[in-house]
């Protein structure tokens, strides 16, 4: 229990492990548990040239790509629900041709980041056989010939060697895996040590974590060890997994984080609204990210009515009766 | 009319869900028809999430797949992981019924839900797949809702996300595809099946007050229309467990 | 919540399911959670020529073939731990060449199960390259060749189609999928309508069992399914994938059960002994299987002193200061 | 002597495990070692097994890697999925040692524990693999623990069941694995380790009261016993900790 305490602020988290041009995913699905206090630090830290890897990660992936700080994805769907069936700064980046850009589909990233997890070249799946994900290529030979991390290919699709019934698949599509320089989560609950429990559905977190080089776990309560352990089963990712843990309440707002708050209605249907125009857009970031100086103060701004209402109750883990027109 | 498109469209998706059958949602509409089916005429059939969620008991309606409100007492929250190997297994993912929409549809039920134009520069971009082309590949059979639109079913589609019958017959088979496919195509005026053995679309279904012509209009492709009959509007109670059960707030309605 | 109730007895479970000559796989590892009062059932019902695929599950496994119940084994360990470092019945097996084997390693056979589960031909690893696990094989081509529901190939080594770094593996093996007709289970709680729930390590159990086509679940507990609703991130499998459900206290037995009951070593040192010798083993089976009923009987004939002894105290889930010499 | 040649093994292998690492281990003696050496020179190590536990709080020592002891107060209760997959993969691979055992070792480290005699009608079955293959295939390096007996240290293994330096020198490079192999062989009599070239075997200690010729007639092969040094005997302290907060009940030793 005597390992270095891993806890730090978040702008040392992401100074310290993210850097420009790296290669980055962040945890979370569309509009539940995005680590948005990772992402609008790394915004006012102004990190660059990010490739992102990301299967649905909604908001998170918006923000940083209409902040200008992301260079290249590889997605597999770009919206947040009803909040904006496709993310608007996203579909802007792409119809303009602002950064480059490759689709899969979600089960293909899962499968990429999973290989990463397992330390494999590659997993297989029989998805997309006969699609445009699989004969159209995002990233130009040249781009891949550059970026020397990337797979030459973007995926393969091989004759199965074991076929041996007729309803054994003829095909199998491979998909390559994906090792981020660094993942971002955040979560319910992590100790001081980085030993992590996540609540509800995972997504693909844990194999996001695993993939990555780095691990930065943002976290709703900084727990004790042994309170983690008392249940084990309940934990997801082992201590040794993480490089640093941030006490950050409210971390995943706008987004949700189920058991502890609902996402905010009101600032998804208000970041709709001005992320649809690059004047407003630039408004939004200079009065909720580059106008505060860290997440609490994004926080206090939105004030504490708003995170009231949405604030999650038992036993169903988001603010019932929550007005979400 | 005493009731919306999304209504009927909701309702005529539900009565299709046979009862015990896994029920693969996405966001809107489909979540929509999928509560509204264990109500109708599948108390026992499981709604399912990409997201992992299993059995989710919707007391009130998501605004997308991970909305905590489908992680509520569930049978099981799992990830993406599990969620599409229970659709890929082969034991399990024939027992899936997935809901699907796009932007457009061609005769075979292709779907597009990438971009509209040039894919490296479109006119036009989309969400794209999400676990769209995943479901489309793996599952016993798809229900996809579409706006019946002038430019949304088309002959050729700009970018194929999700495979249908690719270019029919026994196309699935031939890329390696399992079977599956689309049977149904549900929209706000009409309902569209798929032919035995040409796996081509034809018009099966007008609704209440449709004349044929507002959706031959926005067909851009030769459609079998004579097969089409009417079909009944939502009846009094389904009306009711829409409103009442599934979506009081009207979120989606 | 109105689906059919599967609950059945033992006997009942194992003969719908269990056929002679079916492909077979049963959860736990070594002296854990292993089905052993299906294990029995199978044993009284004399149901034979099955094909067996294991990783580590010892002391199961050992019974099943010392009883005479196994044609063939795909097996990575044959060991109960400190009891038999190799399983008695499972070694004569092998050197009197009364079984077809072949040799895999845990992680291979976990990857076959995985892809059964996956849905897909194979999934791949470095692991084994160089070794005799990958040159020899234990299947002659002509029982492969018989056995139709065999891969052609017990594994293959191709190129890595991916390799651009050069820490990039070069080569990487394929593990062919498994999908037994039936894998078998011991969990500590389940509903009527199959959601099981399982503490502590879980092995390969949830692999095996989405793997299967059809799946027995025994359990120690049988508790109402809004029970396990309450907290359904603890819980391993949804009740759709799930054929029967055994109500079976000590369903391990001997074998442990955490949470529960530890393991007995007073029965494995027992058998151990008595499974030395084909005149004792068959001692063994005539007194201790053939001999009862049902498990319910076979825990009489130990009696109640001895569950009492192993019985699991808390937190620590096992049998603390049980003599296990 | 004061102790027992267990122990002895124990201890030297626990001296090797650095703070930090994460210590893959087996049933019996590898075990102890892991234990003890959270007691000795790494406190901040992590015992590891391969059924999917994490950093165990082993109040009593477990009889096998299933035993439900090693649930106990873990940071993580897994599977063997996930215990593979951080040995495989690359960031957390290689911060493991892999502490194994085996039948037979030959020169070069490889590891023999599936058969002594034909393989397919042996003269002798053993468990099999187990992990045994993956760590070895997998991890940073490798600790073994053998029996000094004649027919265990020999030139050609009648089985390779994991993977050591394979016919040395870059053998592992070229069969495709990832750098690693055996580091330590701990025996009864005796340590081993491999020439950083050749990587081939030598002697490089033996422990009080052994004889040269104890060690090297039980050896099959040529032997390089040049630069073997004595090894100092388990102190006071090493022992106490391996008998009061290790193994009270004797059950290893």
């Amino acid at each position: 229990m005597s390992d270095p305490d891993k806890c730090m602020t978040m702008a040392e988290a992401v100074g310290r492990f993210i850097k420009p041009g790296c290669h980055l995913s962040i945890g979370g699905f569309t509009l539940n548990r995005n680590p948005m206090a990772a992402v609008y630090e790394i915004i006012r830290q102004r990190i660059d040239n990010l490739h992102l890897y990301a299967h649905s990660n909604g908001q998170g992936v918006d923000e940083l790509i209409g902040a200008g700080c992301v260079r290249a994805i590889e997605i597999a769907y770009g919206g947040t629900g009803r909040f904006a069936p496709t993310c608007i700064r996203f579909r802007r980046a792409v119809e303009s041709g602002q950064i480059h850009f490759e689709d899969y589909s979600n089960y293909h990233m899962t499968l990429r980041f999973m290989a990463g997890a397992m330390g494999v070249p590659f997993l297989p799946t029989v998805s997309g056989l006969g699609t445009d994900i699989i004969r159209k290529w995002g990233f130009s030979p040249e781009f891949r010939e550059a970026e020397s991390r990337l797979p030459r290919e973007k995926l393969l699709v091989i004759d199965n060697p074991f076929r041996r019934q007729d309803d054994d698949p003829p095909k199998v599509v491979l998909l390559p895996a994906i090792n981020p320089d660094v993942t971002i989560l955040h979560v319910q609950k992590a100790s001081h040590r980085g030993t992590v429990r996540i609540s509800g559905l995972t997504f693909a977190d844990v194999e996001q974590a695993r993939a990555a080089r780095h691990l930065i776990v943002s976290c709703e309560e900084l727990v004790e060890e042994d309170d983690l352990r008392r249940e084990p089963d309940g934990n997801q990712l082992p201590f040794f997994q993480v490089d640093a843990v941030v006490l950050q309440p409210y971390g995943a707002y706008p987004t949700a984080c189920y058991g502890c708050y609902d996402y905010d209605p009101e600032y998804l249907n208000r970041y709709r609204q001005l992320a649809g125009d690059d004047d407003t857009f630039q408004d939004y970031l200079d009065e909720y990210v580059y106008g505060v100086e860290n997440h609490e103060q994004l926080c206090r701004l939105v004030g504490p009515d708003r995170l009231r209402q949405i604030k999650a109750v038992k036993p169903q883990g988001y603010a019932a009766g929550l007005d979400r027109r | 009319m005493d009731y919306t498109l999304r209504e009927m469209m909701a309702v005529v998706a539900a009565r299709e869900i046979r009862d015990g059958e896994i029920v693969f949602c996405g966001t809107g509409i489909s979540m929509l028809a999928a509560m509204a089916a264990k109500h109708i005429s599948a108390p026992r059939s499981v709604i399912f999430f990409e997201t992992g969620a299993i059995d989710s008991r919707l007391e009130e309606i998501p605004l997308a797949v991970a909305d905590s409100r489908v992680m509520y007492h569930t049978a099981l929250n799992g990830g993406l992981a599990d969620a599409f190997a229970t659709m890929q297994n082969r034991f399990t993912g024939s027992r899936v019924v997935g809901i699907l929409g796009a932007a457009q549809i061609d005769p075979y039920g292709n779907l597009n839900s990438t971009v509209i134009g040039d894919y490296d520069r479109p006119q036009r971009r989309f969400s794209g797949s999400g676990g769209a082309c995943d479901v489309a590949s793996f599952v016993g059979r798809t229900i996809i809702f579409m706006r019946q639109v002038k430019g949304r079913f088309v002959e050729k589609l700009d970018y194929l996300t999700s495979p249908g019958y690719l270019d029919g017959r026994d196309g699935r088979r031939r890329a390696g595809l399992r079977p599956g496919g689309p049977e149904l195509v549900v929209t706000d005026k009409a309902v569209f099946r798929f032919d035995e053995k040409t796996k081509r679309m034809y018009l099966a279904g007008y609704y209440p007050g449709i004349a044929m012509d507002e959706i031959l209009e926005t067909v851009d492709f030769d459609l079998d229309y004579n097969q089409a009959v009417p079909i009944p509007a939502p009846t009094g109670k389904e009306l009711l467990i829409l409103r009442e059960k599934c979506d009081p707030q009207g979120l989606i309605r």
